[in-house]
């Protein structure tokens, strides 16, 4: 047991894992010799060698395509997208033939892989370096998508993303890569996909949040005191944990789903009608999404009024709190 | 070294067997066993009648949409000859011959053109990739196969087939550089039929040959008669050496001609003279292999009646079989999403099913 | 005035556009000289030459990439990606670049172009050949999603589509290309972008539904005579015309949302949210959707049990109708 | 021709200033007007203070990520001045002194790096497309600005940069064939600077040279000392004749090093031996510039010294004002979506004003 950020955690499911298991191989733009432009793999090309550990060329097609046919042919590829905003020319790759590899030759072949991102805004950086997009992982059949929010998690996380035999879209929240610690325990162990967290029982309202939020709504709490609200960290983002969510809905009748990325046709929209679908008539007010903006991620002169501050939230819970049926 | 005597900055192309059936190489004519011969001509019967038939059944309504491969037996059959059974065959989409000769197996090849997945289940010892609809795409599948094998010491290589249209992609490009940069045991054919779809190869690249792109990677490229089944098999048992002995990457252009529409849904005659289709008729890869089968006495015109008889026999059985296989079963459209069926796809198949005992089946309008 | 298939009101609205303005010009592969697999761009080469309609190497970034270039410097171009399924190539310029331009360049530059794309199943088709990728554009900012349901209004919005300022992606819902007739005005007109269609008024129930579909719940409301359905052919898809939406549910109470694109974080659910935000008191039924199953559009021998008919739509229509609160 | 003579493929490099400042190359010796020497040498000075002022801002907490350019100021104003005011510039994102050289000014140069999307809205009459993050991609934007120059026949050309990780790229591929296979008015410079943040040029392709990946795309490819400020004009020069010609692009590998680090958030010594940083400090673009200005009784010591002092309070002052632009505006982030608001941006940023009015500012955390 130690104390851990988040980024070390990571670090410390892959380091395990590839002890472990040879057929793990890690690589991407600069994962290998640097070990990342975050440091999240640091050390391990230097103990696990250069064949196992390894810097690309600049091609992010090639580096989720080859997962596929390193997969195919017995690895377990972990690879790295620089920034979530750089996966997309690796989209196709991924919508095209990760997700539908085993559906495609029924079974014979799957691929047991993982797609790392550090993703989200409020580190003041260039444009295409704070997306949150979700969406478009959580959205294909065949993908799961995974975003850790504590130390903990991302170890358990990340170890069960690499034991599962389905392909995994890891979100990292780079927001907080190292700004807290908390104690994670030396030995492997999984935290299970597809289980949502309930960081905190509450009766009055329900608050969704994942990745770099559930911090700024356990904030938020803190200056509304006057609330006794149950936080899910939805942890899994696909295939979603509705049991969680619908157990808690229908306890508190009221919800806020708080997310980074863009409103509209985002992944709050989900949760809402999954909600209207299976718990409608328990609701005691409209759910409502605090969001980003349907705009662009501003650069760091414009971001501050995109970034949800836990005032807001505040806000938000307290306009629920008082919307009457 | 071939691929240095063939240079496609000077236009040179590896020819062997001329159309008539003539070595004009006899010092390249590679010693070929008799019934790896005779199993690529076989192959080859075998996928040209199965092409015929496929574009009979399609005009009879009893085919969806299929992808001939007329004229080009010999840019796949040849290369597959070369390779050993351990290697791994990463498939575009028109590759019939290549697949069949790998051991998949008709009826999977004619169901997954059917419109079933199943087709795609390749039998287990079969190291077939699916067909690959998204062009360019499976060259950075190839590479990755070929990652594999190398990390893991095996003595196998990974062969995978572009069209000439393909190579205009990004990932073509990704995925030669990626296999080139970590001298990956991977050998790419390009199938240069002159077309994708109804777009000729010059408007497709200002390139005089597509070998050529190979210098772009640092790796040996070859223009090849791709309707030769002997200089087929000589580069690619070429290639296979240099990606064993960890050289890397070859890239073979197989300079072929599609007799036939791009699929059945297309009209060549839009786009193109008969008159160019009759020049490349002549040029025809099978005609020219059975007279050197014939001449080397390895074949006769008896056998060749005989094996055409069969095989036709033999296609028109497994479509049979394949036709009455009928719709796939719900649960099958469900079961491979993920290893385990999420509550979710149970519950939408679940409605669904309680859907269809109440109405009755769907027929999709 | 004549009877055109949606096909041709297409054509004809890049025929008329064209004509009248030198700057638009017309690409993507095989729509030039055999004027597209489907033949959407028939005849144009040869009318307008081969500098302004012309085939390409197959290379989608490069299609929407170079298409960028050009509305910056001055041309209309308006590009197909062949099928919907094979955008995902251009997927990283459509969302970092056509989207984004001019907010880049805070207006200095803008992209009036097009990206035009058949979608959506029901033609027994190979894979990858019939997806619904709604999701992928409408969750971009700085996209529009355009798609039409009959022959005039493909027309009126395609002509929109050229004339707007902003970049529009055009889905094409191609099984109903040539499915029927509507007599199409032989002038050039527009069809509002960002406004809904109300196809047919009613009390009972809102069903909302655009592309193909619209046509399936027609037919569904012909065998559900009993029920009073206010029908919405949303015709814009972003930015969604909520106006209209709200409008109808504050009347009706119940509302059923169908669509081909998988269900999950797919378009319905943001319809969902948008009436959770501005219309839930009004509400007498959970609203529900209809959509395409969570997995890979099956090949033919199982799509049947993956597109939508009539009598589906009419089944959730009698659920919906049934609800009680 | 240039490009006839050197060859990538036998790794003939042109250069005709040496590091020394010495013409070695005489024949080749370009006659470049005295202003534009001078402009570009003050341009080079701006470029290189800037660089260093920013670098030191960043430490001091003032500034935030930013690419330096130092050592590849050459490769970046020997294009540019070769150039026309009609010419386009499609930039990747470490052109500081091409930006600078073409018109953008200083306040928006650093402006964009201070985090403000307005340091991309360049006046109206420069032809600069904004800083381009996604590697590769802006070479088809390129292509298609020259595709619209060829098509309206206007007497125009697109110069487009990106840095040697950048040809791996998808996007390079594509664009590249584009432009070739439409023979499009484009020149395309490759700043091989030798690393892609850590990874060294070796480790992105096996091709000897960048400037042979022309050959797939059956073009002129070159390399050229991109410390070589006369080099580099020569060689844009005689591509942009040839683009004008209608012959079609050009690929110009300009060989140079990154001095400084990747970004400010990077540290090179991570990577990279002192001594290799060294060696190449030795073939500074600006000293052996300012030895041919002097040598050349275009320059002096003296206005050499003043130039620095001018340029220091030039950078200084217009940072300064820089800094005191302080947060866009709430509108700003929300106005440039589309041409006009939608209904739900309006409503997005009016609920958004009611919540900042009660709860007063947002300061991101
Ligand atoms: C990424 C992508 N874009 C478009 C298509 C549609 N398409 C299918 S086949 C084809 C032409 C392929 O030409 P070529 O590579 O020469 O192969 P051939 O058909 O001649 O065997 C196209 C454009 C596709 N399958 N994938
Ligand atoms: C598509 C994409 N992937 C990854 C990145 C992250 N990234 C930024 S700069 C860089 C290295 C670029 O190297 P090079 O092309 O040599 O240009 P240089 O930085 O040396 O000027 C990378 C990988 C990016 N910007 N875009
Ligand atoms: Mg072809
Ligand atoms: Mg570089």
């Amino acid at each position: 047991m130690a104390n851990k950020t988040i980024l070390q955690a990571i670090n410390e499911a892959l380091d395990q894992t590839m002890e472990n298991d040879e057929n793990i191989i890690v690589y991407g733009e600069d994962v290998g010799y640097e070990g990342g432009v975050f440091r999240t793999t640091a050390g391990l090309q230097q103990k696990y060698g250069e064949e196992r550990v390894f810097d690309t060329p600049i091609a992010e097609a090639a580096i989720v395509g080859s997962a596929v046919g390193m997969a195919v042919n017995g690895l377990k590829p972990v690879v790295e997208m620089q920034f979530s905003g750089f996966s997309l020319p690796a989209y196709n790759q991924i919508v095209t033939h990760v997700a539908r590899f085993r559906n495609r030759s029924r079974g014979k072949y799957h691929l047991p892989m993982v797609i790392r991102m550090p993703y989200g805004g409020g580190v003041k950086a260039l444009e295409h370096h704070s997306e949150s997009l979700e969406t478009l992982y959580a959205h294909i059949p065949g993908l799961k998508l995974v975003i850790p929010s504590t130390p903990y998690d991302a170890k358990g996380l990340m170890i069960a993303a690499i034991n599962d035999p389905d392909p995994v879209v890891f979100m990292e929240p780079k927001r907080i890569y190292r700004a807290f610690k908390q104690e994670v325990p030396d030995e492997m162990y999984e935290v299970p996909i597809g289980k949502a967290r309930v960081v905190k029982k509450g009766n009055d309202i329900t608050i969704i949040a994942w990745g770099a939020l559930v911090r700024e709504v356990e904030k938020a709490l803190e200056i509304t005191p006057e609330v006794d609200a149950e936080v899910i960290d939805l942890r899994t983002i696909s295939p979603i944990d509705y049991e969680t969510i619908i157990n808690s809905v229908k306890k508190t009748g009221r919800v806020l789903i708080v997310h980074e990325a863009v409103k509209s046709f985002g992944p709050g929209a989900e949760i809402i009608s999954i909600i209207n679908e299976k718990a409608f008539l328990y609701l005691e007010a409209a759910p409502r999404r605090l969001t980003g903006f349907d705009i662009t991620v501003p650069l760091p002169k414009g971001e501050p009024y995109f970034i949800i501050e836990p005032k807001q939230i505040a806000n938000e819970v307290k306009n629920i709190m008082a919307f009457k049926a | 070294m071939l691929f240095d005597n063939y240079d496609p900055l000077k236009e040179q192309m590896l020819q062997i067997l001329d159309h008539n059936g003539k070595i004009v190489n006899d010092k390249l004519e590679p010693n070929i066993k008799k019934e790896t011969l005779i199993k690529m001509y076989e192959t080859m019967i075998l996928g040209r009648t199965s092409d015929e038939k496929a574009l009979q059944f399609q005009r009879q309504g009893r085919m969806l949409t299929y992808a001939p491969n007329i004229g080009q037996e010999a840019a796949q059959v040849g290369p597959m000859a070369a390779l050993e059974p351990q290697d791994w065959l990463v498939l575009a989409f028109r590759e019939f011959n290549a697949m069949l000769y790998k051991g998949v197996t008709l009826e999977q090849a004619f169901l997954y053109w059917y419109g079933n997945e199943r087709g795609s289940k390749y039998d287990d010892d079969v190291k077939v990739l699916p067909i690959n609809v998204p062009i360019g795409s499976q060259i950075n599948h190839a590479a990755g196969v070929a990652y594999a094998s190398k990390l893991k010491k095996l003595d196998e290589v990974s062969i995978v087939f572009i069209g000439d249209g393909g190579t205009s992609h990004g990932e073509f490009h990704e995925g030669m550089n990626f296999a080139a940069t970590f001298e990956l045991p991977m050998i790419t054919v390009i199938q240069n039929n002159h077309y994708a779809i109804s777009t000729p190869r010059r408007k497709a690249t200002k390139a005089k040959t597509l070998a050529q792109k190979a210098i772009a990677y640092g790796i040996p490229g070859i223009q090849v008669d791709g309707n030769d089944p002997l200089a087929m098999y000589l580069v690619v048992k070429e290639a296979r050496e240099r990606a064993i002995k960890g050289l890397g990457p070859t890239l073979i252009e197989a300079v072929t001609y599609r007799i036939g529409p791009h699929t059945t849904s297309d009209n060549p005659k839009l786009y193109r003279e008969d008159s160019e289709v009759e020049e490349w008729i002549k040029k025809d890869p099978i005609i020219r292999f059975k007279k050197y089968l014939i001449d080397k006495k390895i074949w006769t015109e008896k056998k060749d009646e005989e094996l055409h008889e069969k095989t036709k026999k033999f296609v028109l059985d497994t479509f049979k079989h394949v036709e009455e296989s009928g719709n796939v079963e719900l649960e099958e459209i469900f079961n491979y999403t993920y290893e385990k069926m999420t509550p979710n796809l149970i519950e939408q198949m679940n409605n669904y099913k309680d859907y269809l005992a109440k109405e009755g089946e769907n027929n999709g309008e």
